[in-house]
């Protein structure tokens, strides 16, 4: 039979009309429809059973208890504990973003030697051995060189039990310079001290108040604990408590609250002193604290006072002075009025002066240790470790005093003065820093001035990062000793910002460590033992564990079940009670308070002539401005009027633009005395003519792509402007030029 | 075109209108040719009925061993309640679905027996701590969301209407995935035709929608036949408004929302 | 070389020189060859459109092409519903244009989805109640429509025509176009409206929201009477740069005026009828909506007032005023005029349609967000335009497209090319006088 | 279920609480899978179910005064009897379920003609541009009761109807076929540290939405309280968003009204 | 688009919608198999082509 073409038509034909007889090409065309609808490479997450730990949240000292959802052994999602004393249920955009840490690319996967330049980013990975034994050879190197007190640690945080494990490393290796990085408390530390003569914390019975009145505060851009200064204003909204806002720029706080009052920035304290000036004068202050437990009053009014009249207020403030004394009538009203202070998130020190003028603020309308005020809430003090036993290097180095010279003579009520560090490094040929451990901390990025600071950084011969995360800091260091991210790790968290009762959160391991990484506690732990006697026999724990299990005793337990352990019936000193300076009450002008006022004014750095604006960081609640850098999700929700593409913006009134011939979204060039950089315009009603301002938390080189290369970092703008009684840090922002780029 | 293609070209066209117009004598092939004809056509039609019904099932499908060969009967047998001993829901409503290896462990930390398949489950997989990487049978598509508790605890349906005998099975079957889809052909049902006897025999959304198209409509709303849903419907439309609030669940569908069933 | 296949009696240029104009046609089909692949691997974001613009340059592209392929369904409907019997002269060249419209349309459909290998979804699982489901159907059993009026051409080509069956077929189909012609007009009637329908029906969008009857709304009637009007246009429009291009008169005059008549009335009433939507929806249904006929141009150039003055005006009235009057149609130049600002009015109405409903905000606290195709949309939209000019061409070699061509381009000797050539050209310039 | 007991789910959201740090916004990433790219500034093709709205009021400093103003999806009923999404799509890839009010998106069944976001003013439909990609294993935080979307496709806020899914699940075992208020809540209610978000039934007089909103459905859930607002109320998509400020400016921004039109309510 | 899809509702809309698709559908297909059947018979019968 010949198979010619009308055979074969037919066959094809027959085939047709087979193959449409069965299944083949209905079932494919099924399992296509099936396919194109499940790509293989778009992933499906296990399932498997839910549970929930409860644990606390590390990533700022706010303090809030957290509740992990897990699936299997896999972290899907954090919420907020429901109940817990500081947060009951709420969260904050970078809580919530946690498991993006955890997970994250710019995680450490085990601990790395660097093997080309600093901040080349090459690295070679080695053995936990190897690289504790060669921090320990470096060290005991140094010690035996008596060199023991060029040993410094950065840490982020100086609470609980790792921060302390170091600092007592630090003291039985010889050395006092534990380096905590700046924050508000430093000021409200200080301000205590001097005005109450106690050692505490300042809390702030947000709650109860009836009219706040914030210099400054990012109440809602992150200041104190986050979500509990959240839900105060939302109760305030509910109750009808005002608030007032005195900043330059609109912020979301000041869009909150119920009256905005633009002040010229740097002269909050002089509107403070005003404020209390019109109190004095018009007797609204509260006679039965003044009279009884205050001292120095009449001298305060006297010599600081006078200098504070409406008009001069008005003049250096920019307030009408209508406002002034309509404001001070106001607040001396209220019941329970509060005042706070600590620009945007508190991420940084005050000036002396300004603390004490809002302090003696709140003990003019006697809202001092009251319902509704400002409380001096004690550490917790629960670390009761055995005696250090120091040999005779310890001792000599302790006797040296500290690098960044806190505690001198200088600066005798002050315990950390970062700043200092960079200059006191540059000023000499060798730096008096010839090691250095960096925990918890990104200085490389977040320490002002950065172009300074990279110059210091290349004089310290040896620095260890114990970062989890590929910060600037780390890519900039020798050796990089990870740590656990906060999910992996059990740590006691002290305290939660501002809170007005004593707290310890423990922080639990969610999952199990996901990379090659050692709890810092055991790395400072191991690293002493391997050091040998006398350094580690200040550690006798097997490992941290066993250390924060004794340190709670019988605590433990009950704290592992709920999560945190509070002092519930807390209630401040009362006022016969609370004041410990010599006179036994509260402090008005001694002699230390008294310099603080003379120098309460902190001028910007910069001429006039040559930099005719004023540039002031602003902090915003959706970016992490701290030594954590802004995860993926939380950059994501970044305004396109902030961050477009990789360029940042800078908000300049329309008026200030017109002058200088910008508008929106043209590129310009701000220059201040330290430093200039490419920026873009973003023209906002919201920021007082003359004055612009720029994101922190912006401008990383390090972190992952997400994040690197987008805006410009701050700091290398502004540089740190010391407050001349205090020696901290007061810069609020610097003089400028904006021109066309 | 080359002149050679246009030779070629017109040869063909030569032969073809030859073809069409036949001279008389040609037709007494055309017969026979026409019986060939015919015959190609038998021949492609089988030769693709056995493709379509015999062959291609075969290369759909691969085949592949489960781990351990699990012998559900004998399980049944040992525990106290049923399906429930093993495949059991959790405090939060979930379905455990395929038990884990703690569930395992709990009698088999040390092998109990002489059975070879379960010497490799205490070996392989208990002592090392390893999961076992079981073929689930019945796994959907990732975006359909299934409820066992609306099933079995709201419907009270039986585990057999959908996952079959399988709790008599003294052997784990041969699972077979879908080369195209990656999907178990529990799914589509053993028939390639689709056919199903039993009730288990398929779980694609046609399953779905067989009970909640008709059922749904049935608890919610009133009986509804498809012709009297058809006449309701152009009464509805011929005197708008006289329609009841939540007569249906779905606008679209008018059965069940898609959000019933997927994810 | 191919001179088997060239209808008889008619003359064309040589196989070189054709494809060696065609040749950088081609090159652009091959560039949007290449954008569409690439659309397609990698993916939409190839494009520049974004949550804003979810309809942009393709779409317009789509109901642009649709509105002007009219032409084929509204000649066709004239000449086998109505029996306008002159316009047979035309009725392949408007099928053939049809024809290229309506395959481009599916083709840029096809790119525009995000999953095309889920497109059938759109008949599979339809929801009837969306107008683009009725957009896809008819536009689907349409293009079945235009591939069967198409069909009887190519099996006219001189070699085809030969073999007896497909002879018969092309017969058999002659023999009951009219029934396939009025599917046709019944579905095209339908997607040119839904296509209307797309927009109107949008009532989160005042822009682009009117009122109706029943389930259409008036924008529903207004895309089907202006495609009616402005297809036939662009038919004409195509004609006579196939005219210009191949230097001859392939249509009498009497055609033209006859179709371009027609047209002109379409025109009239449709822009009569455009202008009282718009009064009615600026004066009536935006302000119910709280926007007023300012709100939905702004002051960038894309958007601004000149679009609404562009598309009734200078786009409407000049041109059906123009086709209307005899006077208008007899002058070349004037009638040529009408016939482009026909056309470009109906590109100008799917432009502020697709685009302008996209970009003009609804919610209080947006602006108006910018657009511009990235090259690879320009290219796609690029690709369909080479096809067609491909396709013309072909068919205008290879096919015969223009029953009076013969007639009006006498060819005197088939073998010596240049002679012919002198004819053919002899004949662009006389024809006019001669019609 | 009877016919009364029909839910209507729906969000009243306080702008005077609301305090624009978006956690909101990342919550809802965080619980729907959302993916995540190097470069997110361009707010026109970056997917945020929930998205925080800047409003201000136009006046120049010191005037000024900014309002933030989330924005989910509307889950709209439509005074039409229909949303303006659900009934333009052509494939019946989102429905509206009348059995929860809630506005459905089956990711597998869409293949992204993006006609639903030309329909909805809201632009609370977002298009999957690219391939959702999560780097370097952080496709371990997803949520296995939301399945990630493909590219090519459009997605939306679903008010974590896995969330209502997973709690059918737990009443249904202890044989309940009702659900209290806090069982059912969206990511985004539950972690808002304002407490400014609040989700319920509408229909639930014991609900807070239901007592925030006092929505009035004989007349398309139109609020009877004064200070509560629903967005472009006046184009009669009939959402289940409402939200509360006593802000005049901020109400007013909620709608379109002609130049010299007063907000039709007596506020 | 078949009364077995899970779309499908028995209602005027599907009726006139659907009966609409069907219709046209069924007019293409039928007259193009008319068309393509009396054009195999015409040829058997011996008409067209250039021997016509």
């Amino acid at each position: 039979m010949k198979m010619d073409r009308r055979s074969f038509l037919s066959f094809v034909i027959g085939g047709a009309a087979g193959t449409a007889l069965s299944p083949l090409p209905w079932k494919v065309t099924d399992d296509l429809a099936i396919w194109s609808q499940n790509w293989s490479w778009t992933p499906v997450p296990e399932d498997g059973e839910v549970g929930y730990v409860n644990t606390t949240c590390s990533l700022c000292p706010g303090g809030c208890g957290i509740t992990v959802r897990k699936v299997g052994d896999r972290a899907v999602k954090i919420e907020g504990m429901k109940g817990h004393p500081v947060n009951d249920g709420g969260i904050c955009i970078l809580g919530l973003a946690g498991l993006q840490f955890l997970y994250g690319p710019s995680r450490i996967a085990s601990p790395m030697r660097r093997t080309g330049e600093r901040g080349e980013n090459k690295w070679q990975k080695i053995s936990w051995e190897e690289a504790i034994s060669e921090v320990s050879k470096k060290l005991a190197d140094l010690r035996s060189k008596n060199q023991s007190h060029a040993l410094a640690c950065i840490s982020g945080y100086d609470g609980g039990t790792v921060p302390r494990l170091f600092e007592r490393f630090l003291t039985v290796y010889g050395s006092a310079n534990f380096v905590r990085t700046p924050a508000v408390r430093d000021s409200y530390e200080l301000g205590l001290y001097l005005m109450q003569g106690t050692q505490a914390n300042a809390g702030f019975d947000v709650e109860n108040a009836d009219y706040i009145l914030s210099f400054g505060c990012g109440i809602i851009e992150g200041w104190g604990s986050p979500v509990r200064m959240f839900k105060a204003n939302s109760h305030w909204k509910e109750t009808g408590v005002k608030v007032t806002q005195v900043e330059p720029r609109l912020s979301n706080t000041a869009a909150k609250s119920d009256q905005w009052i633009p002040i010229k920035p740097g002269t909050e304290v002089v509107l403070a002193l005003g404020l209390a000036r019109v109190i004095v004068d018009e007797s609204l202050y509260r006679r039965e604290f003044i009279a009884s437990h205050t001292a120095g009053f009449d001298r305060f009014v006297q010599n600081v006072l006078k200098d504070y009249p409406p008009e001069q207020v008005e003049k250096v403030t920019g307030i009408d002075k209508a406002v002034v004394v309509s404001l001070a009538k106001t607040f001396a009203a209220a019941k329970k009025p509060l005042a706070i202070c600590g620009r945007g998130r508190g991420a940084g020190s005050e000036s002396a002066g300004e603390i004490m003028a809002v302090y003696a603020l709140n003990a003019l309308v006697g809202n001092i240790n009251q319902k509704g005020g400002v409380w001096a809430i004690p550490d917790p003090n629960y670390i009761r470790w055995p005696e250090l036993e120091m040999d005779a290097q310890a001792a000599a180095g302790m006797q040296k005093p500290r690098v960044d010279g806190a505690g001198s003579k200088k600066y005798p009520h002050i315990r950390n003065l970062l700043h200092r560090l960079p200059e006191m490094i540059n000023s000499t040929d060798a730096s008096p820093v010839q090691a250095l451990f960096v925990l918890e901390a990104n200085p490389y990025y977040s320490v002002s001035d950065s172009a300074f600071v990279r110059k210091a950084w290349k004089k310290i011969p040896f620095i260890v990062s114990f970062s989890s995360f590929m910060d600037e800091t780390a890519a900039n260091a020798d050796l990089i000793l990870p740590n656990h991210v906060y999910l992996e790790r059990h740590e006691d968290i002290p305290g939660a910002e501002g809170f007005i009762k004593p707290i310890i959160g423990l922080a639990k391991p969610v999952v199990n460590p996901q990379f090659d990484t050692l709890h810092a506690g055991d790395t400072i732990i191991r690293l002493a033992k391997m050091m040998g006697d006398p350094i580690a026999k200040a550690f006798p724990w097997e490992d941290y564990e066993a250390c924060l299990e004794e340190t709670f005793g019988d605590k433990w337990e009950a704290l592992g079940e709920k999560g945190y352990w509070i002092d519930a019936g807390f209630e401040p000193s009362p006022w016969n009670k609370a004041f410990e300076t010599a006179s036994k009450k509260f402090e008005f002008a001694s002699d230390d308070i008294g310099a603080s006022f003379q120098n309460a004014v902190v001028k910007a750095e910069g001429e006039e002539s040559a930099y005719p604006l004023l540039l002031i960081p602003y902090d915003s609640p959706r970016i992490s401005a701290g030594r954590i850098g802004n995860p993926p999700f939380v950059i994501k929700t970044v305004a396109d009027t902030v961050i477009k593409g990789k360029n940042g913006f800078i908000e300049v009134n329309p008026k200030t633009a017109i002058a200088l011939g910008l508008s929106e979204g043209k590129s310009a060039v701000i220059s201040t005395p330290r430093g200039s950089a490419k920026v873009r315009i973003h023209l906002f009603e919201g920021i007082m003519p003359g004055v612009v301002a720029m994101p922190t938390g912006l401008g990383h080189t390090a972190y992952d792509s997400f994040l690197a290369g987008k805006g410009v970092n701050i700091n290398e703008l502004i540089g740190p402007v010391e407050d001349g009684s205090s020696g901290l840090n007061a810069a609020w922002g610097i003089r400028a030029k904006l021109g066309k780029a | 075109m080359s002149k050679k293609d246009e030779k070629e070209k017109a040869i063909a066209l030569t032969g073809d209108s030859e073809a069409s117009s036949p001279p008389d004598g040609a037709k007494k092939e055309e017969n026979g040719s026409g019986g060939s004809i015919l015959l190609f056509f038998i021949v492609g039609f089988i030769a693709s009925l056995i493709v379509g019904w015999i062959v291609f099932p075969k290369l759909l499908y691969s085949q592949k061993k489960q781990p351990i060969d699990f012998n559900h009967a004998l399980h049944v047998e040992t525990v106290d309640e049923g399906c429930q001993s093993c495949h059991f829901f959790r405090d939060d409503g979930s379905f455990s679905g395929v038990p884990k290896l703690t569930q395992c462990t709990g009698c088999h930390e040390e092998a109990q027996g002489e059975d070879p398949e379960e010497t490799k489950l205490v070996e392989e997989y208990v002592a090392k701590g390893r999961e076992v990487p079981w073929l689930v049978y019945s796994r959907q598509p990732n975006c359909v969301f299934f409820s066992h508790a609306a099933h079995v605890k709201m419907a009270k349906m039986e585990c057999v209407t959908c996952h079959g005998p399988i709790g008599e099975s003294s052997h784990a079957r041969i699972y077979e995935e879908n080369r195209i889809t990656g999907i178990s052909r529990d799914i589509w049902g053993k028939n390639i035709a689709g056919l199903k006897r039993n009730s288990w025999d398929r779980m694609k959304m046609d399953e779905c929608a067989e009970c909640h198209a008709s059922e749904a409509i049935k608890t919610e709303v009133s009986i509804e036949t498809p012709m009297l849903g058809f006449f309701n419907n152009i009464i509805r439309l011929a005197f708008p408004g006289t329609e009841k609030p939540g007569r249906k669940n779905s606008v679209q569908t008018q059965h069940e929302a898609c959000f019933v069933c997927h994810k | 070389m191919d001179s088997a296949l060239i209808p008889k009696g008619v003359n064309r240029c040589p196989l070189s020189e054709l494809i060696l104009k065609l040749g950088p046609v081609v090159a652009v089909l091959l560039w949007g060859v290449v954008a569409m692949f690439m659309c397609w691997i990698k993916g939409l974001n190839q494009t520049n459109m974004n949550d804003s613009y979810g309809f942009a340059l393709w779409i317009w592209a789509d109901l642009t092409v649709i509105a002007l392929g009219g032409g084929a369904f509204f000649t066709g409907l004239l000449r086998y519903i109505i029996g306008k019997d002159k316009l047979k002269n035309i009725i392949n060249f408007a099928v053939l244009i049809g024809f290229i419209c309506y395959s481009s349309a599916l083709l840029i459909l096809a790119i525009d989805i995000g999953q095309p290998l889920r497109g059938w979804f759109i008949f599979w699982h339809a929801n009837v109640h969306s107008m683009l489901t009725e957009v896809a159907f008819c536009l689907t059993c349409y293009f079945m429509v235009l591939t069967i009026e198409y069909l009887p051409l190519i099996l006219e080509n001189r070699q085809i025509d030969r073999l007896p069956f497909f002879h018969n077929l092309s017969h058999n189909m002659h023999e009951i176009m009219a029934v396939f012609a009025a599917t046709g007009a019944f579905l095209s009637f339908f997607h040119q409206g839904s296509l209307g329908g797309v927009a109107g029906v949008l009532f989160g969008r005042p822009f682009a929201f009117r009122e109706g009857i029943f389930i259409w709304p008036w924008t529903f009637f207004l895309f089907t009477w202006s495609a009616a009007a402005c297809g036939p246009c662009f038919t004409i429009m195509l004609l006579k740069i196939t005219e210009r291009i191949t230097r001859k008169k392939l249509v009498k005059d009497d055609v033209v005026d006859l179709l371009a008549k027609i047209a002109g009335w379409m025109l009239t009433t449709y822009i009569i009828a455009k202008i009282i939507d718009t009064w009615y929806w600026a004066m009536v249904t935006a302000p119910s909506l709280g926007f007023e006929l300012t709100d939905f141009y702004s002051n960038n150039p894309f958007y601004g007032m000149w679009i609404l003055i562009l598309e009734i005006v200078v786009c409407g009235i000049i041109p059906s005023i123009i086709l209307i009057s005899k006077k208008g149609r007899s002058n070349p130049v004037s009638f040529m005029t009408a016939v482009v600002l026909a056309v470009l009015g109906a590109c100008v109405n799917r432009w502020a349609m697709v685009l302008q409903v996209m970009a003009a905000p609804v919610l209080t606290f947006e602006g108006w967000p910018m657009y511009y195709p990235s090259w690879q949309e320009v290219a796609t939209t690029l690709l369909p335009v080479a096809y067609g000019i491909i396709l013309v061409a072909l068919s205008y070699r290879y096919l015969p497209v223009f029953p009076q061509e013969v007639e009006l381009n006498p060819v005197e000797s088939e073998d010596q090319g240049g002679k012919a050539k002198k004819a053919a050209l002899s004949g662009a310039e006389v024809s006019p006088a001669r019609a | 279920m009877k016919n009364d007991q029909a839910k209507k789910y729906g969000m009243v959201i306080d702008l005077d609480k609301c305090t624009g740090c978006g956690a909101c916004m990342v919550a809802c990433m965080a619980e729907n899978n959302i993916p995540f790219k190097e470069d997110e500034s361009n707010k026109l093709d970056s997917i945020t179910w929930m998205r925080v709205y800047q409003l201000t009021n136009g006046k120049p400093y010191p005037e000024t005064d900014i309002c933030y103003i989330p924005r989910p999806c509307m889950h709209c009923e439509g005074d039409h009897g229909h949303s303006p999404c659900v009934s333009v799509c052509p494939a019946t890839a989102t429905d509206y379920s009348q059995k929860t009010g809630i506005v459905s998106q089956i990711y597998t069944r869409c293949f992204g003609c993006r006609y639903c976001m030309a329909a909805c003013p809201y632009h609370a439909r977002y298009f999957n541009w690219w391939d959702p990609v999560w780097p370097n294993g952080m496709e371990k935080f997803l949520n296995p009761s939301v399945s990630p979307r493909m590219r090519g496709v459009v997605e939306k806020c679903s008010f974590c109807f896995h969330r209502h899914q997973l709690a059918m699940n737990k009443a249904f075992v202890e044989g309940r076929r009702e659900l209290e208020e806090n069982e059912y809540q969206t990511s985004c209610a539950q972690a808002c540290p304002s407490g400014a978000i609040a989700f319920g039934d509408l229909n639930n007089p014991k609900h807070t939405v239901n007592q925030l909103a006092q929505p009035d459905n004989a007349h398309g859930g139109q609020p009877k309280n004064p200070e509560v607002f629903r967005l472009l109320e006046k184009l009669g998509t009939n959402p289940k968003v409402y939200y509360v400020s006593s802000r005049e400016w901020v109400r007013r921004a909620g709608d379109n009204y002609l130049k010299n039109e007063n907000p039709g309510k007596a506020h | 688009m078949f009364p077995f899809n899970f779309e499908w509702i028995w209602d005027m809309s599907h009726l006139v919608f659907m009966g609409g698709l069907w219709f046209a559908l069924n007019i293409l297909g039928l007259g193009m198999t008319y068309c393509i059947i009396k054009a195999a018979i015409d040829t058997s019968k011996g008409k067209g082509g250039e021997h016509s």
